[in-house]
């Protein structure tokens, strides 16, 4: 008996099998509205219109590497041939990536640029989102943003290496235009963030603070909240036009948020991976590249995110469908509505 | 022995009971009648215990049923057995550690007083009721984890008379007393008798046994061995019973310590 | 009824008892002020403390984050420390009576999730008014907790796991009911107002604190009072006026010390009157009903508790339906912290800090030993390392290392005074 | 020195004993196959069927999965099931240590979490070669867990906050040994490699997973015949010889299917190996030492363990340390999986599923009883409910609530047996 | 009487113990020779129990010296205790529940055979020493928990005849027997007078006392009260020691049983 096991290869999808049209879909938090609500429908939609006797198989990790690392086992096992992948994790995934590689599977790196072998990667680029609300907080403010004005950084979770990214990118566009006088980590947590501005305002007194910056709307929402208590409101940022974000900044508690259209970034990961499984060439597509931690050039696909405020939430997301006009205007932001220009 | 009338408020018919690979009762009958002292005696593990546990509701029979003033009821519970009216001192106790006496004595029925538990009159109670067991207490307020243990003894003796009882059991009440407080507790025994209630006594201590009882029972390897009359009826018959020879470490220990006098 | 229930009259006719109520070896407290000092001395020794160590501790955590940022003691900090503290310390209060049965509820912080992803969609997606919809939202926590309650004591699952489960399970439902929206924004009224920032006390008249105060010290000193006259008439042992009288003092200075330092900025928070005013409730409910005496039996020893004829596994039902309810109630004060009901609510430190918070008020884990107040302890403990640690702007990697070493050595002064305890024999 | 600690030889002398060896009111168990069933019968409706009802909701599990998914019982997913299961089963061995004395150590996770970040800025920033980087990183977690031991024990400061402390504190020092990278790529080679994903016990070849289950069966089977000729030979009670027979043969047909299952794909994971060996060794110190009598003895009674002259503190302070070194071990294979140490590492269920593992294997939560074997069990049952899961494409908020009722519905079964136990008195 | 030697083995020299309020012991003077059986005797919470864990070094003393043939010692914590070669029966057992017979039996020594656990050896031995105290358990393979009371007792005293003692304490060892176990025990008592080891006895029972004790000592309210040669002693001063009066429950319960037989 010195023969290998798995030598008597009898599973019957295996990924290198020419009629095996399977994709895989691995998203990494469902925290977030954006993934189940826009993400997974939006993908699975397009495979389908671009491929109809293609299936996708989908998981999400719940925000746990370890398990997502345990769900591209699983996609191997099942014999996927094309994973489109949103890694929890970027680093952490590499092995994981590289045994879907060994197995002849492609990868397909979407919104985060995982590392390992991958073929592709479509996202948006985080610093330049953080570049983004950098500016829209310095937009905000005006001619109050001068250097000794004190701004107010609540920056996410630092488990998430995203967060890092966003940080990064604010401070590129806020660092010596305004001060920074308290920065803390709101861990992704309205709850969380609500306490560090109560402290900020305490710290600071509430008649010093110019503006805030928070790195997403969840966040947001706790720090608005804050404010309201101390009775102020300065220009206050955010990110992924929440339902509840859009809301705050109709009725003015919060200035801006970050608008990544879903649709087309689901869309392009959609044609690369139905262009893998179909082994044809997928450059038309990814029509740049996006360099890993250890230098290999992926090609890619990086798409613009837009600065949403008052003035055009009726001009990108409601015209892009992201939410229905019913949706955000409820019977209390039916005024803020109009005066907006939604109707 | 006083008068006891024809039908037994508590009686036992062909009661079993097993625990995984033992067979702790066989077939037992007992029958008690109100103004009656019953002591059940019999060698340790015998199901003495059991016996008692089966007629409290803390574990229901396997077989056999039990008769309340003739009819046959169910005890399933010790709900039930409360609701009867059977008051029951265990021989390990079950008071609560972290209660304190008086907690412990009024568990289950306290006084209330415009909804609220009436801690005043408890108190009050519980020390009058404690002094006519003769136990020193240093304070009827501390945990009963700090007592002693012939204070929890008495403690547990005590929380039975609250409430109205038809029949009361009393498992090796004394095993923990002093002398004084065991004189006491065979007192309250023939008051109880006296009061017409019907007592279940086990004990190991033949003179308490022969002191205060109208009838024994031996109960031998999960098995009846016997009913005799206390008058007329002489130790060394009962414990020839209980430990099933006449020939027993007891006989030989009177033997040797006779041989040794002479 | 009080008739019925005693059968030692008759007993009374035996001849006087043979022993003298007091047991001499009981060493009494000498009168006046050294009968104090001397009492105690014995009882620090003894470890009998209390609170004390707790107090202690908090202290000595007020005075180090005052003496690295003079804003620490500040009444505007003082006042976000006593309004983020009652959320999650209505999570604790429920947790106090699933600690006092010896078990734990994992599941408190996602139903708090639950709880406000409930009442949203109730009252926002559904338009249910906003009252209604509070008590819809609380009776789901009692039903939530008494389902745990259910498969633990009538199906005999432990504790752990029946709550654990309930955790994911309704960590999902919540993820579920925000499925197409994510988050929703809820309104700014209601209950959920008065629970909110910017809510207080008689609308921060500054009459409102002082009326709490002297609500509180007046109740403290009338109960005693009554207490006193009652005993003595019934010829049991009573607290003597002089002890009434300090105990008063003491908590007339902390009430009215805390009432003027709040007035200098809001005023006392609703939310903070809320939780106090559930404390004194949820006291009297474990100190002076049949309810709470059985809570506590259940927890010193189940088996005697059931051979005393206590219906066990309804005690366990009922203490887990309150634990449910008060986790809802928890979530809506969370909610109204931000007016949001996210996917996020009930996740992250929120179970264990709740949790914490019960232990480290004195509430013991292996049941039968502690009080709700414990909970408003621990919660000025935990709060008050989160608020400071804010203040002083540090990075999160080392709040997170200074909050576990400060936490730990909150009890430690705590401990170390069981400890002698136990090892004078009471443990 | 077996004749030294003996004093009842020269009770011996005393007339021969009064009762027989044997107690008439014991049912003994009947010869043949009947005998058999009239005992499983028997132990079935009193409740001690050990890990049967676990093993029977495996089985109902599997059944239900392969019903929804046809690959569910493939080779792959069953090597999937083996290899992720063994880091978390890791954590979840040491906390049947901690169980089994009555406590909890709510930082393993935390801690795993710190040892990937310590064993990869030892082997990666600082080049330490990767073995002694490995001895390092668990040594580290001895230490920190002899530290939470010794709060516990010698300071009295509960467990729990000990543990709830480090948890934080933990947490907060992995962050800050990664702060400057986030996460550190850890070389697949050495130790690491073993555990790694592609690691398979002889390098895949068909025989390995043959001589493990040989192994395995032949020690069993060794063991038993051997127990049975010294306790015939000493004349007390011995395993019949068809029963040894019976249970060797229900080993081997699991071991050799297992075998051959796993060899269809690729083999036994290496990670799986290390994991069962473990769990032997561990079996043996709690079940065939003097440590691991003690601590039983403590978790059954610390009064009674410490008057029978046990050093209560020292055990307390090991365990926690074996817990403390396991976490560490359990952090080491979990990196494995990804070859990465990252700020999330520990994060997420972690510590509840370790916690849940132990517990729906069987292993009490209030100490004194359990077994190792707990976590393997534990770790089947949580482990195929996930993998299950992911194959099934569901919903996440869906799998959360499907995860907490599978997870209740594998222990009600097992509650329900405990039921009629108790409810026989023996509980 | 046998011969005792002149250093006592064991001397307790004013020793005193306070509990939170309660002072339960007060100067008491206790000395046990080798070959010499003490009885211990008083009233319930009169300090007995406390008084063997202070020598036992469950709780170390407050103020007071231990001797220990002629030597002071301190006794912190048990193994000072067993160390020295003191062995003791406790009042409240303290056995684990959830170990079964054998292994509480051999609890803190256990045997060993090539370093793991011999548990053939144990369990074969185990069943020799019950058997010689007259006591039937199901099996030495069932947990403690499931044991009726009087078989815990016996597996306690069973425990401290492991090992080589010098100086056994028994607190109250027959409380929970029947008839013929407690004759066993009272049988090994003098054995192991025999073998010269000096043996501290609690017990209630006047009879049981005064059948193998060679000196009384009383203790009242945790102060001595006297002691007392079994010879020569009537069991009426020892009852009026206890009790602190010579009218007392048991006097009067004897003179009314007295009446009622006239
Ligand atoms: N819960 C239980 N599980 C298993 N066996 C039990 C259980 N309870 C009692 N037994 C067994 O049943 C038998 C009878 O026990 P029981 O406690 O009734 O004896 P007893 O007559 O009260 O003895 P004692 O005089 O020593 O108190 C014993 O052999 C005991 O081991
Ligand atoms: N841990 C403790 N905390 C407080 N008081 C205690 C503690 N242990 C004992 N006491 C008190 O000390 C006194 C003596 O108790 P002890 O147990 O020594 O009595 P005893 O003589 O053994 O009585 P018994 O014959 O009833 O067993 C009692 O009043 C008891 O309440
Ligand atoms: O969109 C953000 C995502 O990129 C980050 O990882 O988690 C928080 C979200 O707000
Ligand atoms: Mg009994
Ligand atoms: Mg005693």
């Amino acid at each position: 008996a010195c023969g290998k096991a798995g030598d008597d290869k009898g599973s019957s999808s295996s990924s290198s099998d020419s009629k095996n049209k399977s994709i895989g879909l691995l998203l990494p938090e469902n925290a977030t509205t954006r993934y189940e609500k826009f993400d997974k429908p939006l993908i699975e939609a397009k495979i389908k219109e671009l491929c109809a006797d293609c299936n996708v198989q989908y998981d999400n990790a719940a925000g746990d590497p370890a398990k997502q690392a345990q769900q591209v086992s699983s996609m191997i096992a099942k014999g996927v041939k094309v994973l489109i992948l949103d890694a929890q994790d970027s680093t952490g995934i590499k092995s994981s990536v590289q045994a879907a590689v060994d197995k002849g599977i492609k990868v397909v790196a979407y919104d985060r640029l995982a590392e390992g072998p991958i073929s592709a990667y479509v996202s948006y680029d985080n610093e330049k989102i953080g570049e983004l609300q950098g500016q829209a907080l310095l937009d905000a403010m005006g001619p109050k943003a001068t250097p000794s004005a004190n701004v107010v950084m609540i920056n996410g979770d630092p488990a998430d290496p995203n967060a890092a990214m966003f940080k990064a990118g604010a401070h590129k566009v806020l660092d010596g235009k305004v001060k920074i006088a308290y920065e803390q980590s709101g861990l992704w947590k309205d709850t969380v963030a609500a306490q560090k501005m109560s402290a900020a305002i305490t710290q600071l007194g509430k008649a010093n603070i110019a503006g805030v910056y928070s790195a997403n709307d969840g966040m947001a929402g706790g720090i608005a909240t804050s404010l309201k208590g101390a009775g102020i409101n300065p220009p206050l940022t955010g990110q992924d036009a929440e339902l509840a974000g859009l809301q705050r900044i109709l009725a003015g508690t919060q200035t801006s948020t970050i608008y990544k259209p879903y649709k087309p970034e689901a869309d392009a990961t959609a044609e690369i991976a139905v262009d893998l499984v179909n082994g044809k060439d997928f450059k038309s597509v990814a029509d740049t590249t996006a360099k890993q931690n250890g230098g290999a050039e992926i090609p890619a696909k990086l798409l613009p995110a837009f600065s949403v405020t008052k003035a055009n939430i009726a001009s990108t997301v409601v015209k892009d469908g992201l939410y229905t006009k019913d949706q955000i205007c409820t019977a209390d932001f039916a005024a803020a509505c109009t005066a907006a220009g939604i109707n | 022995m006083v008068h006891v009338s024809a039908t037994p408020v508590l009686a036992l018919r062909g009661v079993s009971k097993r625990f995984g690979a033992v067979q702790a009762l066989t077939d037992v009958e007992l029958e008690v009648h109100a103004g009656e002292v019953v002591a059940l005696v019999g060698d340790n593990g015998a199901g003495k215990s059991t016996l008692v546990k089966t007629i409290a509701g803390v574990h229901p029979v396997d077989e056999g049923v039990i008769e309340w003033e003739g009819r046959s009821v169910h005890i399933n519970r010790p709900q039930d057995a409360q609701g009867l009216g059977i008051a029951t001192v265990y021989q390990d106790l079950a008071l609560c550690d972290n209660l304190d006496v008086v907690g412990n004595l009024y568990l289950g029925r306290e006084l209330l007083r415009y909804g609220s538990l009436d801690e005043v009159t408890m108190e009050k109670r519980s020390r009058e009721l404690l002094n006519t067991l003769s136990i020193r207490i240093p304070s009827v307020r501390i945990p009963i984890a700090s007592l002693s243990g012939g204070q929890r003894q008495v403690v547990a003796i005590a929380r039975a008379l609250i409430g109205e009882p038809k029949v009361v059991i009393l498992d090796e009440p004394t095993a923990a007393l002093g002398v004084e407080q065991t004189a006491q507790v065979l007192d309250l025994v023939e008051r109880l008798r006296e009061r017409r209630l019907g007592v279940i006594l086990i004990s190991h201590n033949m003179a308490d046994v022969t002191a205060v009882a109208d009838t024994v029972h031996v109960l031998r390897l999960g098995k009846n061995n016997g009913a005799f009359p206390v008058k007329g009826t002489t130790n060394e018959q009962i414990i020839a019973a209980i430990t099933g020879a006449t020939d027993n470490a007891v006989t030989r220990r009177l033997a040797r310590n006779a041989e040794a006098t002479q | 009824m009080s008739d019925k229930t005693t059968m030692h009259q008759p007993l009374d006719e035996v001849p006087p008892p043979a022993v003298a109520p007091l047991d001499p070896r009981l060493l009494v407290r000498e009168e006046g002020f050294k009968g104090y000092l001397t009492e105690f001395k014995r009882k620090m020794k003894g470890g009998e403390l209390g609170s004390l160590p707790v107090i202690v501790a908090l202290i000595i955590i007020w005075t180090i984050f005052q003496l690295k940022d003079s804003l620490f003691l500040s009444s505007a900090n003082m006042v976000n420390i006593c309004y983020f503290m009652a959320g999650t310390g209505m999570l604790a209060v429920g947790l106090v009576f699933v600690l006092l049965l010896g078990e734990i509820d994992l599941s408190v912080a996602s139903v708090s999730g639950l709880a406000a992803a409930v009442f949203a969609s109730l009252s926002v997606t559904h338009g249910v008014n906003a009252w209604v919809a509070v008590v819809l939202t609380v009776l789901t926590g009692i039903a939530i907790g008494a389902v745990h309650g259910f498969f633990f004591a009538k199906i005999g699952v432990p504790a752990f796991v029946v709550t654990l489960a309930g955790f994911l399970g309704w960590t999902g439902l919540m993820q579920w009911l925000l499925r197409g929206t994510g988050s929703l924004t809820i309104q700014d009224k209601g209950l959920l107002h008065v629970l909110g920032q910017r809510s207080f006390f008689m609308n921060q008249s500054i009459a409102g604190a002082y009326i709490l105060a002297t609500l509180g010290v007046a109740a403290l000193l009338i109960g005693s009072l009554i207490d006193q006259t009652r005993r003595r008439a019934a010829g049991v042992p009573y607290r003597p006026t002089s002890e009434i009288l300090v105990r008063t003092i003491a908590l007339a200075v902390v009430a009215y010390v805390a009432a003027y330092v709040l007035n200098k900025s809001a005023g006392v928070p609703n939310a903070l009157v809320i939780f106090l005013a559930t404390l004194v409730i949820c006291d009297f409910v474990l100190r002076r009903t049949t309810f709470g005496r059985k809570v506590f039996a259940v927890g010193g020893s189940i088996e005697a508790a059931r051979r005393a004829g206590i219906n066990v596994a309804m005690i366990r039902i009922v203490v887990f339906a309150i634990s449910g309810g008060f986790a809802a109630i928890g979530g809506l004060f969370l909610a109204g912290q931000t007016y949001t009901a996210t996917l996020q609510a009930g996740t992250g430190n929120l179970l264990m800090l709740a949790i914490a918070a019960a232990v480290i008020g004195g509430t013991s884990l292996f049941g039968g030993r502690g009080n709700v107040w414990s909970a408003l302890l621990g919660m000025l403990v935990i709060q008050s390392i989160q608020t400071g640690l804010d203040l002083l702007n540090m990075d999160q990697s080392i709040q997170y290392m200074i909050t576990g070493a400060v936490l730990l050595a909150a009890v430690v002064v705590d401990s170390v005074s069981r400890r002698t305890q136990r090892s004078s024999g009471r443990a």
